[in-house]
């Protein structure tokens, strides 16, 4: 049955569900940097979501804010690379945008995506159309303000069209950051790894909540 | 686990970063330890100056934790195959080689050693330990002059490291050793070229893909691309197109002036043929009038068993040149 | 002109003995110089002292010229792509490394060089040169214990040559020296193991066959066959497959024994590889109580582009002990 | 026509055949040596014959011995390896043994081949059955000493034909010296290389002589 909203401990299940699908995605994830960069990102996602499975079943979480800076700070500890920059921001900054809340709605949505999406831009210096996860993250954050009263399994749902809109996108760029960047024409066709990240853990997002 | 298709003598290919740090140690002989994660420092500091620090991802050894050593870098902090070191990482070697004077953090330009190197700093601070950033960009073929924030740091690393290891033995501050890293980079030029992929340890799966009958001129030793490709062709053919690509860049190299030539195999590109191009190179550079003050032939910048060569200048005028002449050991690169 | 299957950066494929030894002098920026046809020998020779030269086939860079070096062989005579230097090569280095007092000739245990060597001392001897050979030997896997004329020199090499280096450097006369190098090879034991072949550079065919689920146990630098084919297996199985060899052999290695360790690639075996065989080593030797006064890991005795490692271990005596601590420097190896 | 007594003349045209049969030989000598050695036993001889043509084309040959002694001399300095001492041996002992000699009958195919399988054993150690080229050389001199009173065209076709069963048998045997002496059991069914490179160059001889 769809969640209009959620408490801490259905935040912790969603993003188990998020880890879940980002280590079954590794050699997806992994290939699309093969074509792009250096081929790992799979690799460094899925031991960045491995760490945070165990942070996260090693106890219940404090807080909406703890559930998601939980994965953020084992991401950001254990992969290294781009992404763990990346994907540790991001969930830091994101969740703490959410400090006080006690559940999980459609406006939080909005201000975790906002939050994380400012932070790994000014972590990483990107913007929409260089060819990275800003590329599916922006969409979503934009997409996120937009549908912030909306009920949460509405909102997750046209949430993830947005950053699936943003993927689609990329294949269109040229990277402009990243080990792809040097690739200029050579990168057409091929969808950004780091973008393709952004899908999947938003789609288990929404795979949970309107579950 | 992964199949290994790459037939590589190693065990959980999910370890291999972990495991060869561990060997790594191993093979210094009780001269650097294991700090934190996966850092290794250098014992018996010059007390009260400051430090040196390297790192980036594992799987190119003997870079970027074999320069550690004597005359070499104090420290440097290792991440996994491939990846940069995470912040926690940095941080642990960042105390480590620390000794009151501050800390240099020199690394190769790729967005995940900056991102993590610059917040492995911001913590650093926060524990009021002063910390500097030279970074290197050596890959000329990488993006143009005007642009050198987009370049990759590549081969060039072995020169500057070592410079900068040898300004780390004798700089009274940590302004005058980045100052003396920054010119090092400044001096530093390199061009790669790729005839085969490595293979990530994890997968067994290639790097990239390159046809039997070219050569990727100006790769990334990750095989990031570079200018393009070229028909295989021969050594004599192949040295004056990677030199005219580095004479074609903005360090100027003229007459009379002093260098450190480089150069380097990517992994299985075997040293006779490094020989070979080391042949057809040199005579194109004593034309130009420069002097090669120490050549350097050896595999130290690799990946994996990725086939290729890279070679790198290093322009020295008298402080570099004094620096240069000092010894230094270490597991990737010694001199007397 | 043969095609290249290897993908190999060279020129003609016919000439690459000649133009990697032509780079390979380039590589001493002036330290050697080229004598006669294809041997070098280093400038500024102690003089009236006995003289260090080695020698053997190209192909297997950076051995055997590229031992050439202070502290280590005074000279080298270099053969074709994996044969023997000619009588007249060895003749011509022999020329040049004596200095009066007789030339001790030291290489691997292989017909051609024996035989190449020997003729070439009977052309010195003629001419009023004094000439002692010791033979290095120290493939376990080649011959039992009781025929160790049978055994081909390997990796064992680069320690014997470091300390009979060290050793010329000092010693009064030509019997001293090939004392010591005879103890150095007594005291040097080396098991390889190969995953992968070479190529042949002339023919770009591969130097021997060898299915993908198989390692080759105790297979010599050109493929020699050894003690035989064991599946596939992980570092930590490997490590004490190799020591155990090594181990079982005649040369007493007890509790307190220190040794040199050198765990060398055979080319396109990554340094990775090495190291995370290095982890699984060192215990194994720390308990049966060895010290291990220096750990090498490096590719320093290869075969083009094959696959594979080898463990050596050379037991130090006190006096051994001195020499290997005195530094070296050489293309090939160099400590400070 | 078949030539029952070669001049000094002669005997370089029919050096300079071997030396071509060689050359052309290349593949299959290293084949030959892939199996049971490091695989260069054709380039080898194929650099030592390269460079004994051009010394036999150099100049008329001021004997027998001087024609012999001068492709020995050729393949000593230009070949090393194993073969280079061998085949360098073979040609210039087996040379000497025909100084004074104005002619090449079967008497002086007899002296050459003892006298060059003589000072190749005692170079290399090596005796019949060690699977070398002794092998293919001593049976060669012993039919040779036999057919030593015969015609020159009888002489050498017996000889070759010696040679061809000494390399034969070779096949059979367990190697002894050289690379392929650690081969043990596995060498058993392989030619050895060099015994190949004997009969080739015998087999020159007598299509020279026969012809
Ligand atoms: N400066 C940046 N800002 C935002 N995202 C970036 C940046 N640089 C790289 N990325 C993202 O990181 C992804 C690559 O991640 P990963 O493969 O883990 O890193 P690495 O390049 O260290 O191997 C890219 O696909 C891209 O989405
Ligand atoms: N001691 C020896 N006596 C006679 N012939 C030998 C001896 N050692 C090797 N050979 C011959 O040399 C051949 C190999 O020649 P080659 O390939 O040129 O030498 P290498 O072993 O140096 O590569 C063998 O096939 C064998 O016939
Ligand atoms: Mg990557
Ligand atoms: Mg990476
Ligand atoms: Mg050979
Ligand atoms: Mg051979």
């Amino acid at each position: 049955m769809p969640k209009t909203s959620l408490s801490k401990e259905d935040v912790k299940a969603m993003l188990l569900l998020a880890c879940e699908r980002i280590i079954a995605a590794e050699p997806q994830l992994s290939e699309a940097d093969r074509n792009l960069g250096d081929g790992d990102h799979g690799l460094g996602m899925q031991r960045g979501m491995t760490a945070a499975k165990e942070k996260l079943n090693a106890a219940e979480p404090d807080s909406v804010e703890k559930a998601f800076s939980t994965v953020g700070m084992a991401m950001m500890s254990s992969m290294g690379g781009a992404s763990g920059a990346i994907f540790g921001t991001f969930f830091r900054n994101g969740g703490k945008a959410l400090a006080g809340k006690e559940t999980f709605d459609a406006a939080a949505l909005a201000a975790f995506l906002q939050a994380g999406v400012d932070g790994v831009k000014s972590r990483g210096g990107a913007a929409v159309g260089d060819k990275t996860v800003v590329d599916a993250m922006e969409p979503a954050a934009v997409k996120a303000a937009e549908v912030a009263g909306d009920a949460l399994p509405e909102a997750i749902t046209a949430v993830a069209a947005a950053a699936e809109g943003g993927l689609e996108a990329s294949k269109a760029l040229v990277a402009k950051f990243g080990r792809a960047k040097t690739l200029g024409e050579a990168a057409i066709g091929f969808p950004d790894a780091g973008a393709m990240s952004v899908t999947v853990i938003i789609n288990a997002m929404k795979d949970y909540i309107t579950a | 686990m992964s199949s290994n298709s790459a037939k590589k003598i190693i065990n959980d290919p999910l370890k291999c970063a972990d495991e060869l740090f561990e060997g790594l140690v191993l093979a210094y002989d009780g001269k650097a330890r294991k700090v934190g994660t996966r850092s290794i420092v250098m014992n018996d500091l010059r007390p009260d100056a400051p430090a040196l620090l390297i790192g980036g991802g594992a799987g190119h050894e003997p870079i970027y934790h074999g320069l550690v050593g004597k005359g070499m870098a104090d420290g440097a902090a290792i991440g996994d195959i491939f990846a940069a070191p995470s912040p926690d990482i940095v941080l642990e070697a960042t105390q480590a080689v620390n000794r009151g004077k501050g800390v240099l953090y020199l690394y190769g330009n790729y967005a995940g050693d900056v991102m993590n190197f610059d917040i492995g700093a911001e913590l650093a601070v926060e524990e009021g330990i002063e910390v500097k950033t030279v970074i290197i960009n050596d890959d000329v073929a990488s993006a143009p002059p005007d642009a050198k924030h987009n370049r990759r740091g590549v081969a060039g690393l072995v020169p500057v490291v070592k410079l900068a290891g040898a300004a780390a033995t004798k700089a009274a501050s940590l302004d005058e050793l980045a100052r003396i890293a920054q010119k090092a980079v400044d001096n530093t030029r390199t061009v790669g070229v790729s005839t085969k992929p490595g293979s990530i340890p994890a997968t067994g799966q290639p790097t990239f893909e390159l046809a039997d009958d070219v050569i990727g001129l100006g790769m990334g030793i990750h095989g990031e691309k570079g200018v393009g490709l070229i028909p295989m062709c021969t050594a004599d053919e192949l040295a004056p197109k990677i030199l005219d690509l580095i004479f074609a860049d903005d360090l100027p190299l003229n007459a009379g002036d002093e260098i450190v030539f480089f150069v380097n195999s990517l992994g299985s590109t075997h040293m006779m043929e490094l020989l070979i191009l080391l042949r057809a190179a040199k005579p194109i550079l004593e034309k130009r009038g420069l002097k090669v003050h120490q050549t350097i032939v050896d595999n130290i910048v690799t990946c994996q068993e990725m086939a290729g060569v890279s070679f790198s200048i290093t322009k020295l005028d008298a402080e570099l040149k004094a620096l240069w002449d000092l010894p230094c050991e270490s597991v990737g690169y010694t001199k007397l």
